[in-house]
């Protein structure tokens, strides 16, 4: 859990000036302060534009999914907290290709608040916009309240799905529902074993036993569902499927796409130990997996810990999914 | 009167608290959210406070100045409600050079119903909201206002202790929640010691 | 340092039966004992096939690189250890498309002697084989020693350049000239904040306090050059470019790659903190940076630090380095 | 006559020694180097031990099985040299039922020379080369071979100890591993103690 970093204050900023001097072919710094990443290359006249934001810590998302068949631009706020509203309104701006905007973003109270004020601020820009909310961890609500959940690695498959529609030429309409259909059909559940530190607080995020893993815990260290002794991977794998399983249909001849994601500092190695339970499962219930991903693609800084997301899949969204896309973090040719 | 000295000064205290609380009011947070109320309440009270250096003699147009610095720093739940209060209070405190204490109930419950609106949230969802609310009117006809507003704080958190949490992260929790203040109530009764200076 | 694994002993093989599971269309298991990873689908006939091994734990080094402009075939131990000199010959075997193999890999005693053996053993079967050596730490011996160096990251710009140039089609002596040429090119340094854990160990590859780091460690967490209190980014990030640039020639106008690696927890946000004194130091050297990499490209599994590598461009090793190439982990188009 | 059965409790002695001493050696291999010696002669030995089980009755062919499952179950360096050294001196020793102590000397020159060629080092370079150069002169005409051979080891180790290491990843360290026992060499002691059971 130790950190390579300057001043505390500055870790968000230096962290996108890197990102941007590294790619400067596929990202631009913009916004009054400096907080929205836009594409280097704007999508073309009259796309629909979609925007994300949410807290720094998570790469690659937020910003590092802004590219082509992606996100359009995104607002970043400090480590685990939201960007305000008129950081998200810049951001709307400039995803903004005279079609209209859809805000795709997770599930937490400061993003929908400040997502909702910036709304009502570019309302006077006449751009028109639209929400979907990714609220996919199952571990976070009942089923009952499953709109209450928290958003997690489902994300990804949205931006990518939504992404690839708007590219495609829906209309703002048309990618909403495509992103919300996307939504609906992910289930997310993490595990952690150790937590991150969040550079302004300057001490890790919780506190678990060297011997200890939490399973259902949050990207933002926030509680799971029971923590103790830490289990073989299989019998880690299992727990996760069962609970996945639990709560979508998935059904002989089903069509699935899966991330089996690091939280950070677990290694592609214990991914694919995992992986091997994954495919186990799917292929009991009769599933086919569709382009399976395995790899850091939401994390939380230094946090060890994996997620699993499920994402159930009709002919439109197999399209979108494995429609190109490019950016610095994943690219499909 | 209450005026923009008295704002600036109140900001100072403000700033003072919120450093010495924030490990008290992460480790709130962390319990069952996310464990980062300390640093948006120090973030955002070190930009109240540098901002009050230069705040307009328009009390209004001064607690404005005060919301927007806070937007600025802390855009969590918590930041950007307490921020949506302040912008309501700065509406109708607007053109007035200060404000008497029989004027602040009813600054509070404008606030109040701005944050309800913004949050989309009810009164006794044990929340900042239920403390607000309690200030509100114990602040209605108090003869020492501010130990009213201390009181009316403290008791409110202590009230809402065993009661469930029904909004936001801690909700995912209510269970364990009973037994825990609400971390958006204790920081709301150390902002209200602060600014009274009680 | 919590590692999400089963038995021990089956780390490796459980890690390779998951990639080969997740990315059938790009890796296949074959060998003897199902050590060693080939393409999918192989070469064009005649292309000189590129063959790389070392231990497991690294990934995307070494197996995740096999792939179309890149490795042809990969042996690959147990974690942190050489694989043995028949599972390098069945890679060697894999490897061959009728023109000859290249063995390109990192400078360990235990893969150079077993390398070493596999070419006695597939000397039998006709095929020929060169040899081309990483040797870019220079944390590991002064430059008089060179050639004695330990092999980091560098291999991933020398398995990109030599696998672009077998694709061209160039012959065995051609393709290992090109191989040579990048590994002279390359230089490396890494710095570790905290350790991993070897599996069949059972604890930490070594110790260190909490607010310590040390400079020049290497990749299995062999000694470095110094330990001491725990820097600011840009002050460990200036360290290590001068230790590069003090052992390279980088002069106005040239052109040089880069790659900020991740040893394995450290975050991408981490890494460009870093990059951007990277990008000053060598902006200020007048050099002209070309396709930057920043990421995790070759890990120690769990372990908090990160490596740095230089690798001097001419015209022939540009061209190579940005054509073409695709594997689960890179992709260049 | 040393004989097949003489090896395969040398080797099951060996299997024993070496979980016991696997911590001890990853620690020495960890000083300068990647902390892995323990590993490879644990999981080595279990593999002799393994084949021991059923080797062939020609003591050649028996040392080659040995040699084999050592290659199989570890290819660090130390273990792809002990092959190395273990299949020269097979190669001296097949289509005999068994060698006399006489034969050990010129067994072990046999091995030491095959392994400096597959290492590409020199005798005095502190490395097992010295401890088996060590062994192989004390061997020659020993009255207790077993005695001989144990305190050549632990007189070659120790008379090492204070030179620098010039091989392998610990000669990157030359100058701090000045006073450390190369861990090749300590490992070589114990196993000389193990399968002469001293
Ligand atoms: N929708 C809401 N309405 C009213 N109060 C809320 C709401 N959401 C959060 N709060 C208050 O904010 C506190 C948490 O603030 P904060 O830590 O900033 O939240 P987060 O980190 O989840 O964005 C809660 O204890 C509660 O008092
Ligand atoms: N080239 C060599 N020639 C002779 N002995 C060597 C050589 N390389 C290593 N050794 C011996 O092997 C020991 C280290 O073995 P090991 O831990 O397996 O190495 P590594 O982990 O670097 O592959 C050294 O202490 C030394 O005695
Ligand atoms: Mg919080
Ligand atoms: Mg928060
Ligand atoms: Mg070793
Ligand atoms: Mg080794």
């Amino acid at each position: 859990m130790k950190k390579i970093l300057n001043d505390p204050e500055a870790y968000v900023d230096e962290t996108l000036a890197g990102l941007c001097a590294a790619h400067p072919e596929s990202y631009r710094l913009t916004g009054d302060d400096g907080r929205v990443v836009a594409r280097a290359t704007p999508g073309k006249d009259g796309k629909v534009g979609i925007v994300s934001a949410g807290g720094s810590g998570h790469l690659p998302v937020f910003t590092g999914y802004v590219g082509t068949g992606l996100l359009d631009a995104c607002a970043i706020g400090n480590v685990f907290a939201s960007p305000s509203a008129d950081q998200m309104a810049d951001a709307i701006r400039a995803a903004d290709q005279g079609s209209g905007v859809l805000r795709l973003y997770g599930n937490y109270g400061g993003d929908v608040m400040n997502f909702d004020m910036a709304g009502d601020l570019v309302e006077m820009d006449d751009i028109e916009t639209t929400t979907v909310l990714l609220a996919d961890d199952v571990a976070s609500a009942p089923p009952e309240e499953a709109e209450k959940r928290r958003g997690v690695a489902g994300m990804v498959f949205a931006f990518k799905i939504a992404g690839a529609a708007a590219e495609a030429g829906l209309d703002l309409a048309g990618v909403t529902r495509v992103a919300q259909k996307t939504a609906d059909a992910c289930r997310s559940v993490g595990v952690a074993l150790s937590p991150c530190t969040v550079p302004q607080a300057g001490k890790p995020t919780f506190e678990i036993g060297e011997d200890e893993m939490e399973m259902g815990m949050g990207i933002h260290g926030e509680p799971g569902v029971w923590r103790d002794k830490l289990r073989p991977a299989d019998a880690i794998a299992e727990e996760m499927m069962d609970r996945l399983l639990a709560d979508i249909d998935i059904a002989q001849g089903d069509r699935v796409s899966v991330l089996v994601n690091s939280l950070g500092a677990t290694p592609h190695e214990e991914l694919f130990i995992l992986y091997r339970i994954v495919e186990a499962r799917l292929q009991a219930a009769g599933a086919q997996i569709v382009m399976p991903l395995v790899g850091r693609y939401a994390t939380s800084m230094e946090m060890t810990g994996v997620s699993f997301t499920l994402c159930k899949l009709d002919a439109e969204l197999e399209g979108y999914l494995t429609a190109p896309c490019d950016c610095p973090f994943w690219i499909v040719k | 009167m209450i005026t923009v000295a008295d704002l600036r000064s109140a900001a100072f205290r403000l700033k003072t608290a919120m450093e010495a609380e924030a490990d008290t009011l992460n480790t709130a947070d962390g319990a069952l959210g996310d464990g980062d109320l300390g640093i948006t309440m120090r973030s955002g009270s070190r930009a109240i406070a540098a901002a009050a250096e230069d705040l307009p003699e328009d009390f209004g147009m001064a607690l404005m100045g005060c919301a927007q610095a806070l937007t600025k720093a802390s855009s969590s739940s918590y930041g950007t409600l307490l921020a949506t209060g302040l912008m309501a209070a700065a509406k109708q405190a607007k053109g007035r050079e200060g404000i008497e204490p029989g004027d602040l109930s009813g600054l509070l419950v404008a606030a109040r119903d701005k944050m309800m609106a913004r949050g989309k949230a009810e009164l006794g969802g044990k929340t900042v909201l239920d403390t607000l609310d309690a200030i509100a009117t114990a602040l209605d006809g108090a003869q020492d206002p501010a130990a009213a507003a201390v009181t009316a704080a403290e008791d409110a958190q202590e009230a809402f202790r065993d009661k469930r949490a029904t909004i936001g992260r801690a909700r995912i929790f209510a269970d364990k929640s009973v037994g825990l203040d609400d971390p958006g109530m204790l920081a709301m009764t150390k902002i209200v010691q602060a600014v009274t200076g009680r």
